[in-house]
């Protein structure tokens, strides 16, 4: 069988590098992502449509301070993801680190923020299928059905950040992201913006119906 | 399916008939050409082709008239539906309640019942609701349907105009037994309709009853009360 | 095919740090607006701001500014797209 | 220009391993886009032939109204396996990843994919889709029963083993993302130097306006089908209307994703129509941009008229007029379409060869099937015609009439160029003559079945649609057994057929130009491009001819 396979040719070491090319991919994969989100907010506007005062009431028991507090780390979050790539540009390695690690860190500290926020909800008996829940009005229920999902999913995708920033990380201090190869950690950068994105529109649609 | 027991079913079967003719006019159009083609410029005869890149009055054209075209197929389709959507103040209102898998219609005294009886030349509003899945009122003779959607009161208006029985059949998917949920529309009378709105009152459902008057195809229907087999025999 | 692949594109750390600081402004102030009533108009005025900060964030941290005119091509068609879906579905929910 | 006399001692992909691994491990590891699309090939064949199997007893219970073979939870489970069988492991990854992975890159000029590794894992992923697709069939709890639809609340409130089979839909989409994302990639990036735009093969550019639906819908089926399954896990109120919920709303996010997938299912096979018809005429095509842009113009006025498969599901009556009409809008792209394809054979030297054959029944097929489709485009029309078999026959015409025969055409036209053996043209010929007859037989009469009433989705029937059905059935033994005679001859060629040449058919896309079967690089260096796709006077430089 092996016999008349003679030349192996890896593909991957032939390829030329695109970082253009690379950037678009990550564009094109973030539309995906701004379409899946598209569809939880275009169920949220419809509901908010058809349940102006029941989403009111329901907003209200959001706690718009830790919306607040979160909306304050992510862009911090954001702005520490935007000034690593900064410093690996122009050659700042240890900068580069120090910021990538401040961003895991404020990511960290979202999910915390998070976990107390979905607590505190809980403990109150508001949680889908719960009782509680169940005798408010159909649009309180919609409205905290996609409360958590929308969060959720959103806290998903942090988490998802997480786990490849701190590859990013380890890239970095592996000498395996540098200041002429760093389209990895430019890619990452842009996801962690879109997470940050969303949380933009995020915030006001549900912490500060008042 | 000569008669035309609503006003719906000469406008629905002309634009049928309107889209299809044009539809049957271009496909053979298109076909006879391109065998022609075949024909006509095949290899073995020696041609030597020539490229035309393009035509742009042609192209025009192809764009224009097809344009044309289905503009008026919309034109027919939209009126046709429009009148079919129009609520008139003066219909008698029927409630139909759809459940898995069996309809059941409400008159306005009380009355229930699983046939769904009219009279003759009055409009009638069928309100839908349904207590479980989605499910859809369709009677083919009437050319007429609309979904039967829980949380939600949909309408389907129609005014009979001979008297006579016809299928109602359910054309949203809805579970098991969703091709047995046939029922029947009823059209009658109104002095006859009238009496059997008032005698009525006290029973409530006779279906054995109605299951005489109705023409062929009750087999279906006689196997609802069975609830998983089908008509076994034929 | 030559492409320049280490290119330096993107801010500098005063603009990365303006911008940030423009952003937390208008966190302060989307904040502040909810809480006075403006009727109709509060949710207008979320939305208006909450574009604004993600346009600085497109712009600036996703270098979209300095990348090459087909990625905003791209972004424009998925936006336009996006905005279509919401139009057209709401024409069955407004005039139900 | 480029003109690589094939030489003959080349090697071809199939004896040069991308990885150190020989044997089977150098297929399964392959990050080469011609292995990639044979193993779809293999795959996507496979399903297909599931789903051909359901479809076959699905026809043999109708065959007699009442009971024939199974019961009618039976007959429920297999209709929606049909569906999603076809739909999600057939029709939609079909051209795309089959013929799309193998001819992208050596129409553009370029040595691979984008991103090679991403086109294997969007293979793994489709592979673990299917799988868990088939695992769901035999859990506890029993085979998915909503349909392809799955529509809300028929699916929340079922037993069936509905989120692991709709989970597998959304892995898939996965899979069909990751396509998309590395197709556009490629043809932004990869085209060799020359390769302009208005120089791509048609076949790129309909590949091309796919892989951005593929993009932009897929997500939103993707969230669509994740809040069905949590609401099912935790009993979120989203869509529910128990909880308030609306199931319209669902519908109307089941079909912003699943209309323009039908233009998924379509485009591609419009582009390969694209390419057999200069080729086999031997002139270039007419109105060669016309087509280009109108790809694109399907791509996009696609996401207009979802809302034309809820006409009678109670929206509002403006929002149905709006897209009853956009509906007939977006109808005239695809004529144009048809309309340069058949010009195009007009002063040309026409070949009528298998491949050739299988395009002129496509465009009979497929203008039934889409003029029929502006049947139900109409409001009054609809609302009797719709969910009746009426709409069945519309949607076997256009995607298995369209789609699927160019999914014959391609595997005819490219097969010795893929595999580099030449199949039987005299069965080939025999094989269309039956899959006209057959397919016609079994479909046609589903138009009047639905016209006179027949609603979709049951498994009984009134006896007044007892004849029709029965021709209909006779009708799937004759589609069946052309099918299988293809199946047949095409594997025999595969261990007997006469060597194909470099260029059998005459055509001068770059794929022509390159050995049958290509090369493990497809080009030895990157060719400049000098000519327009369809320039038909290459040919005195190019050795063809079988
Ligand atoms: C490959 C897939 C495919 C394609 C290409 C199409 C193409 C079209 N479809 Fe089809 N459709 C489906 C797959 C497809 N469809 C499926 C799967 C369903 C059912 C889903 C389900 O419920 O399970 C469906 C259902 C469906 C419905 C809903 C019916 C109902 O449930 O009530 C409607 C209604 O408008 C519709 C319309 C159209 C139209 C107008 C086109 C147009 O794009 C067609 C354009 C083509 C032509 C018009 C023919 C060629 C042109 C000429 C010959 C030139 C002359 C032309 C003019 C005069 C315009 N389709
Ligand atoms: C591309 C899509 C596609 C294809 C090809 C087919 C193919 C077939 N379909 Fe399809 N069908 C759908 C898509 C498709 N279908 C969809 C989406 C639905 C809607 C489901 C729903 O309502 O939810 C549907 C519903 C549907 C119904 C309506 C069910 C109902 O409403 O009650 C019927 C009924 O007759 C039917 C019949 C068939 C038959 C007999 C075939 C046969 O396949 C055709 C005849 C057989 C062959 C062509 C092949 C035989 C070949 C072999 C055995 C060997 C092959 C081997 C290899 C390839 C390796 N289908
Ligand atoms: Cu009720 Cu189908
Ligand atoms: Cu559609």
């Amino acid at each position: 069988m092996a016999s008349n396979i003679e030349a192996t040719i890896s593909i991957e070491q032939q390829a030329h590098r695109d970082d253009v090319g690379a950037r678009m991919g990550m564009w094109l994969f973030l539309f995906t992502e701004i379409l899946l989100f598209g569809g939880m907010f275009l169920i949220y506007a419809v509901y908010r449509y058809q349940y102006p005062d029941q989403f009111h009431l329901a907003g209200m028991e959001l706690n718009t301070g830790i919306g607040t507090l979160n909306t304050i780390i992510l862009l911090t979050s954001s702005l520490t993801m935007a000034l690593s790539i900064a410093a690996i540009q122009k050659k700042n390695k240890a900068l580069s680190i120090i910021m990538l690690s401040s961003t895991l860190l404020f990511a960290l500290l979202f999910m915390v923020n998070k976990f107390f926020e979905w607590s505190a909800k809980i403990s109150h008996g508001i949680f889908p299928g719960s009782k509680e829940l169940l005798e408010k009005q159909n649009g309180e229920i919609l409205f905290f059905g996609l409360y958590y999902v929308m969060t959720g999913l959103h806290a998903f995708h942090i988490i998802i950040g997480i786990v490849i920033l701190t590859f990013m990380l380890v890239f970095l201090i592996r000498n395996k992201i540098t200041s002429d190869n760093y389209v990895k950690l430019e890619n990452s950068g842009l996801y962690w913006h879109l997470v940050d994105l969303i949380w933009i529109f995020l915030f006001p649609l549900f912490y500060l119906i008042q | 399916m000569g008669s035309a027991p609503t006003i719906h079913v000469e406008t629905v079967d002309f634009v049928m008939l309107y889209i299809v003719g044009i539809s049957v006019i271009l496909l053979l159009g298109i076909t006879v050409t391109m065998v022609y083609f075949v024909f006509k410029y095949n290899r073995k005869k020696g041609h030597k082709p020539v490229d035309i890149h393009g035509n742009i009055a042609l192209e025009v054209i192809w764009i224009a008239i097809p344009t044309l075209l289905v503009l008026s197929m919309f034109y027919f389709g939209y009126t046709g539906f429009m009148e079919m959507r129009k609520v008139d103040k003066s219909a008698y209102t029927i409630q139909a309640t759809a459940r898995m898998w069996a309809w059941e219609f409400g008159y306005d005294n009380g009355l229930r019942s699983d046939t769904l009886y009219v009279p003759i030349d009055q409009t009638i509003t069928l309100k839908l609701v349904s207590v479980d899945v989605n499910h859809s009122l369709f009677i083919p003779a009437f050319r007429i349907k609309e979904d039967v959607v829980m949380g939600k009161t949909n309408y389907l208006s129609f005014k009979a105009k001979e008297t006579g029985a016809f299928d109602i059949a359910c054309a949203e998917y809805c579970g098991l037994n969703h091709s047995m949920m046939y029922s029947k529309v009823i059209v009658m009378p109104k002095n006859e309709f009238d009496k059997w709105l008032n005698s009525q009152i006290e029973k409530d459902s006779l279906s054995t009853q109605d299951s005489t008057k109705t023409k062929d195809s009750s087999s279906i229907k006689n196997s609802l009360s069975s609830k998983d087999s089908p008509s076994g025999k034929n | 095919m030559e492409h320049n692949n280490t290119e330096k594109h993107g801010g500098s750390y005063t603009t990365l740090v303006l911008v940030w600081i423009g952003l937390l402004a208008l966190t302060s102030i989307t904040v502040t607006v909810a809480g006075i009533s403006l009727g109709q108009y509060t949710l207008f005025v979320a939305l208006l701001i909450a574009a604004v900060k993600s346009g600085f964030v497109i712009n600036i941290f996703m270098h979209i500014k300095f990348e090459e005119p087909i990625f905003k091509v791209f972004i424009a068609v998925s936006g336009i797209t996006l905005f279509v879906i919401f139009l057209l579905t709401f024409f069955d929910f407004i005039y139900r | 220009m480029i003109n690589e006399a094939a030489n003959p001692g080349e090697k071809s992909f199939y004896q040069v391993s991308t990885n150190k691994h020989t044997g089977i491990l150098s297929w399964l590891l392959t990050v080469d886009h011609k292995r990639i699309g044979i193993m779809y090939l293999i795959a996507i064949l496979s399903f297909f032939l599931v789903g051909v199997v359901i479809g076959l007893f699905m026809r043999w219970e109708l065959m007699f109204p009442g009971k024939t073979i199974m019961e009618a939870q039976t007959y429920n489970t297999l209709f929606t396996l049909h569906g999603v069988i076809m739909i999600f492991l057939f029709i939609i990854p079909g051209l795309p990843a089959i013929f799309g992975n193998f001819f992208l890159p050596i129409q553009l000029g370029a040595k691979d994919v984008a991103f090679p590794r991403l086109n294997l894992l969007s293979f793994y992923i489709y592979v673990i889709g299917a799988i868990l697709v088939l695992v769901s069939l035999f859990l506890p709890g029993g085979p998915i029963d909503t349909g392809w639809t799955f529509y809300i609340p028929y699916s929340i409130r079922t037993s069936t083993n509905v989120s692991m089979a709709i989970f597998a839909a959304f892995i898939l989409g996965f899979s069909s993302i990751l396509t998309g994302i590395n197709f556009v990639t490629t043809v932004h990036r990869l085209r060799a130097p020359g390769m302009t735009w208005f120089r791509m093969p048609l076949f790129v550019w309909s590949t091309y306006a796919t892989a951005w639906i593929q993009i932009i819908a897929t997500p939103v089926i993707g969230i669509t089908i994740l809040l069905v399954i949590i609401e099912r896990a935790f009993g979120v109120g989203i869509f529910d209307p128990a909880l308030g919920g609306d199931p319209i709303l669902f519908q109307h996010l089941f079909w912003i994703y699943s209309h323009p997938a039908v233009y998924i299912m379509i485009l591609p096979a419009m582009g390969v129509v694209s390419e057999i018809i200069p080729t086999f005429s031997r002139r270039t095509i007419f109105g060669y941009k016309q087509i280009a842009y109108s790809s694109l113009a399907i791509a996009f006025v696609g996401y207009l008229v979802w809302a034309h498969h809820m006409f009678t599901s109670g929206m509002s009556d403006t929002s149905r007029w709006i897209f009853s009409l956009l509906t007939f809008i977006v109808a005239l792209p695809s004529g144009v379409k048809i309309f340069n394809w058949v010009a195009t054979m007009y002063k040309g030297s026409i070949d009528p060869q298998v491949p050739f054959l299988w395009v002129m029944s496509f465009i009979f097929l497929f203008s039934i099937g889409g003029l029929t489709g502006l049947v139900v485009g109409a409001l009054a029309t609809d609302v009797h015609l719709h969910d009746t078999y009426f709409v069945v026959a519309h949607f076997h015409y256009v995607m298995f009439g369209g789609t699927g025969t160019i999914f014959f055409a391609a595997l005819h036209y490219w097969f010795p160029k893929m595999f580099g053996k030449m199949y039987n043209k005299r069965f080939a010929v025999i094989s269309v003559v039956l899959f006209f007859i057959g397919f016609n037989m079994l479909y046609f009469p589903k138009f009047i079945l639905g016209y006179m009433g027949m609603p979709r989705r049951y498994y009984d029937y009134l006896p007044e649609f007892a004849s029709l059905q029965l021709v209909s059935t006779i009708g799937s033994w004759i589609l069946a057994g052309a099918i299988f005679f293809v199946v047949g001859y095409l594997i025999h060629a595969l261990y007997k057929g006469k060597k194909a040449t470099a260029n059998p058919w005459g055509g001068v896309t770059l794929e022509w130009h390159i050995a049958s079967p290509p090369p493990m690089e497809n080009f030895h260096e990157i060719p400049t491009i000098t000519h327009e796709p369809y320039d038909f006077s290459q040919l005195k430089e190019m050795k063809y001819g079988e």
